[in-house]
């Protein structure tokens, strides 16, 4: 069977799931690169830096990559935080003489108990390693995982096993069909499981993004093709040999 | 190409491509904003210190600076809670001058003023809060900062020398419990320049109180911990209370001017009581600062709920410590940053903006 | 037709899409486990009385019994708070003597709008009956289930249609799919029925445990068999008889 | 295996096995973990009552309690937001012993005095808060409290008896806005005992002040609310005061006493007034309680930042009213529920914990 020889109906409805399907794939494109940009408007492209700083980084030095950046001095103080994160977050020496310096200039004003600054957060002090310490783990929680990859799971899952049942009964070479189904599910666990991974190694932002990019072009590209299958006459060499 | 695309190497090849081109997009870094400026202009007519906006003003572009952030809550302030700062700057071969306007309801003058009493006595009236500073019974004042070589002052502002106690009321290690808030000071070896505009003590006098921060963080050093004058060969301030602290020692010779809660030189007189129930008498006495300290010039007028004050300086001064204390406008191809704060009858709680703001010369 | 004659590109998009649904699974069994124990990390077995509290108790008595817990004098304290609840939490004289005086002794001293104490929540305040009655309603308001309903009910229903036909088209004996595909569907009405169920009795929150449990090994069964009978010779018990 | 897994009701049983499995793991319950102990171990050797650790304490082991809460937000404290109390217990046949320390960095005794100002009167230092309250100068304090029979104690500690203001500045329908944060107060018929150890007034005598609270709720009935003193047949504290309130009555005899800053009744002197300007003089006078009031020992010594306190009273008193101002320990195999308080030179703003602890005897 090929989708081909289905009736006019039937193609109008699996056209109208492949345009919804890309229209959808460019929406999410777009969230994604309002997220990790610093725009708020428009098709921006995802600056890496923010990608690694959502999926790895503590609260802390996202805070300060982030919304708290105008309150840091230099950019060297957030390495120095960084450092004492990635070496373990512990109450030494190198934090009492180096760390909490830079929070007492930096933070300590606002984030204090009895701070009265107008932008006073008192029940956010930073006066003390307990008070610091917890907000120096990094990335998505065992909980925020789990609820965010059972819903993205299930959804993809859904839509995707549509689209790539529509492309396995399209009239292409069988290894384009193979390879572009493969490489939507495969992209999708890849970047899913790096979402957690990258709580433990920040490289694995590039993953993210970059099966992220694969995911998209994949569900994009078996969409359009399907869709030219549907209504259009297609170059014999693009063809399964038994269609030519 | 098209042999190319039919290959599965070639298939791979072309998806690696474009996965590569959103990549390196993505790794673009955004470009950092810069500060907002103040572009001072240079002018060749004579500008007048009087409060009053000549013409010669309006060719020069206005920087308008919100103020809406206090470092404390002053338990009995009653000042304002946001201002907006509008600044226009201009410049000639030897002086810089700036135009500072901004909004007050209130003319806030009666500084520490003697009254008397119904029994005859002299009170001198003060409103301190619970840091021991006043908020009721003080004056208007304005104060620049300008950076000298601090670091983070060009992102952070004069936030870089402000230090609020921490959560046991301490600050550099010092109970500040019930003495003060905060303390500026800076990191060793760094400077940050201070033109502090006082309405009462010195703006009958026609200069600016020119002070200056440095990272003296210890009050046994100085009780003023970073801040301190410039150096200077006379003038000042006095207090003016007789031997016993009973009452003034000094009035004005003329006591009819509604804005003289300072006594001036040419103005005193030996106090001599002839005074009614509830009549005011200067509690300071001031003397233009000669030397570094009185190098610069300002007057201030107040006229329907608006202040404007006029400023002038050389651009490169040459007191006693000035490569230390002051700002050296010597490279007018340079950004300089500063900051700006308005006291709103208040002895040290002051309205102040985040960041710094850029001088530029045209 | 079998799933099993289909072409490589099908069998592709089937293992992909069956995959996922079976790591989506581990992740909602993931997020119940954090949700309903007390850990906030690894894989956990929920705690019947969380679940039960979660879907049977009001905010208040729930707090009470959970995180509050230890500022409670007495156990019977939340009694007498349970059955002012069961009693329709009126404003009457039980509410003023019996449990104001409660909440006086064990709450306001914190849950209070000028409360200077370190565990201060300010923004909680429990000084009137008006304060107070808002958090009495137990389990889920015909509002949030009607919400989260009809999200969970048109989610499980697109991927387990899916994945029943799937399974419908496998070559198994026709009273294994018959067992696992009416499984699944029934447990899924089974458990989001008794969330409702549970705000008036509940004893329902074992329904919900089972039905949940018997849900998610339907699901998992169903996607492994399938995926075995695309890739594997299965032994012939297996089997439909004519597949042999 | 095979023809059970075979048949549709074979299926369905290995289906509700696995259930049924998860189901009962899920019921298995979490266990409420006990209070933490401290235990008193049994000594023959005589405990000298000095602030000073001796070797007979080393064999109690020690139980550390993290005190990080305050009831309220004085606004001129200046004391520690946490600190760590380490308590250790030993007993004979008639007494019980407590070893408490704790770090506090400043050593606060001045408590009220007097000081001698530039124009030769003398002014009573006091640095109250927004409840009327002192936290500047006034002394070092430590509480222990011990359940006789009041509801919930043993649960939750010393909360039980703590009553703040609600929403309107009430406590039990009393308006105590500017007044006091909180009360205490138990329930009908129920009492605690307090042992409060007082560095300025109660230790250069050697003694605690033993009071007691029980469940009296109106301020008409009592001041101190359900706060009380143990029943004393005489001793006590008074105000050193003239009759015209305008300085001093007494002084110590040897001024050069530090800590002095009470006047005990060795050192009790008509006030002769030789002083120089910033000179001071103790605010209050304390005489040794007799009776049931004065039935706890106590000796704290500061030292190098640590305040190392030594209680010593019998394991059973026989006082009057002893049965229900004081803890007894009459069953020696029976747990004992307390809590702990610092007051870090704070008249009422104090450290505690949540909860309550053991006192076990081995």
């Amino acid at each position: 069977m090929r989708i081909s020889v289905l009736n006019v109906s039937a193609k109008l409805a699996l056209s109208g799931f492949l345009i919804t399907v890309i229209l959808a794939a460019l929406s999410a494109t777009t969230l994604i690169g309002l997220l990790y940009s610093s725009h708020d408007r428009g098709f921006n492209i995802p600056e890496m830096d923010r990608v690694q700083s959502h999926y790895s980084d503590s609260r802390l030095i996202a805070a300060m990559k982030g919304p708290m950046y105008q309150y840091v001095t230099e950019d060297g103080d957030i390495d120095v935080i960084a450092k004492w994160i990635a070496d373990g977050a512990q109450d030494d020496g190198f934090f009492k003489d180096e760390v909490m310096y830079i929070i007492s200039e930096d933070c300590q004003k606002c984030h204090s108990r009895n701070s009265q600054m107008s932008k006073a957060i008192t029940s956010m002090p930073f006066s003390s390693y307990e008070d610091i310490v917890q907000y120096t783990e990094g990335g998505y929680s065992w909980t925020q995982m789990a609820r965010t990859a059972h819903i993205h799971l299930f959804g993809i899952a859904v839509f995707l096993v549509i689209v790539s049942m529509i492309m396995a009964y399209s009239s292409f070479r069988p290894w384009m069909k193979s390879l572009l189904i493969s490489a939507g599910w495969i992209a999708l666990w890849l970047d899913i499981g790096s979402w957690w991974m990258a709580r433990f190694y920040s490289g694995f932002a590039y993953v993210i993004s970059v099966a992220g990019t694969v995911e998209i072009v994949a569900v994009c590209a078996m969409s359009g093709l399907c869709l030219l299958n549907l209504w259009c006459r297609l170059p014999a060499i693009v063809l399964e040999p038994a269609e030519q | 190409m098209r042999s190319f695309m039919q290959t599965p190497a070639g298939y791979i090849g072309s998806l690696v491509l474009l996965s590569g081109a959103a990549l390196s997009c993505a790794l673009s870094s955004a470009v950092q904003a810069a500060n907002e400026t103040l572009t001072s202009v240079k002018t060749d007519t004579t500008i007048i210190l009087d409060g009053m906006a000549e013409s010669a003003w309006d060719k020069a572009p206005e920087l308008s600076i919100q103020l809406d952030n206090l470092p404390y809550k002053a338990d009995n302030y009653g000042g304002m809670s946001s201002v907006n700062v509008r600044l226009k700057s201009l410049y000639d071969e030897h002086f810089i001058y700036l135009l500072v306007q901004y909004n007050d309801p209130t003319k806030s003058l009666a500084r520490f003023p003697w009254e008397k009493q119904a029994d005859g006595s002299w009170k001198q009236l003060k409103g301190k809060d619970q840091t021991g500073h006043d908020n009721v019974f003080y004056e208007d004042k304005l104060a620049l900062l300008w950076n000298i070589n601090a670091r983070g002052f060009a992102k952070k502002g004069c936030d870089v020398a402000c230090h609020m106690q921490d959560d046991s009321g301490k600050i550099n290690g010092f109970d500040q419990t019930g003495k003060a808030p905060g303390r500026k000071y800076t990191r060793d070896g760094e400077t940050i320049d201070i033109w502090h505009w006082k309405s009462v003590r010195m703006n009958p006098l026609g200069l600016i109180d020119d002070q200056y921060i440095d990272s003296v963080n210890d009050p046994a050093v100085n009780g003023e911990w970073g801040r301190h004058g410039d150096s200077k060969t006379g003038g000042g301030y006095v207090d003016n209370v007789n031997a016993e602290k009973t009452g003034p020692a000094f009035m004005n010779r003329t006591q009819g001017n509604v804005d003289g809660y300072t006594i001036t030189p040419s103005q005193k007189t030996p106090f001599v009581d002839t005074f009614r129930e509830g009549d005011r008498i200067p509690g300071i006495m001031s003397e233009p600062f000669t030397g570094s300290r009185g190098d610069i010039w300002a007057k201030g007028d107040w006229r329907d709920g608006r202040w404007t004050i006029e400023i002038k300086r050389a651009l490169v001064t040459t007191g006693e410590n000035a490569g230390v204390q002051d700002v050296q406008f010597s490279d007018l191809s340079k950004a300089y940053s500063f900051g700006v704060s308005v006291f709103d009858n208040s002895q040290i709680d002051h309205l102040y903006h985040e960041g710094a703001y850029d001088l530029i010369f045209k």
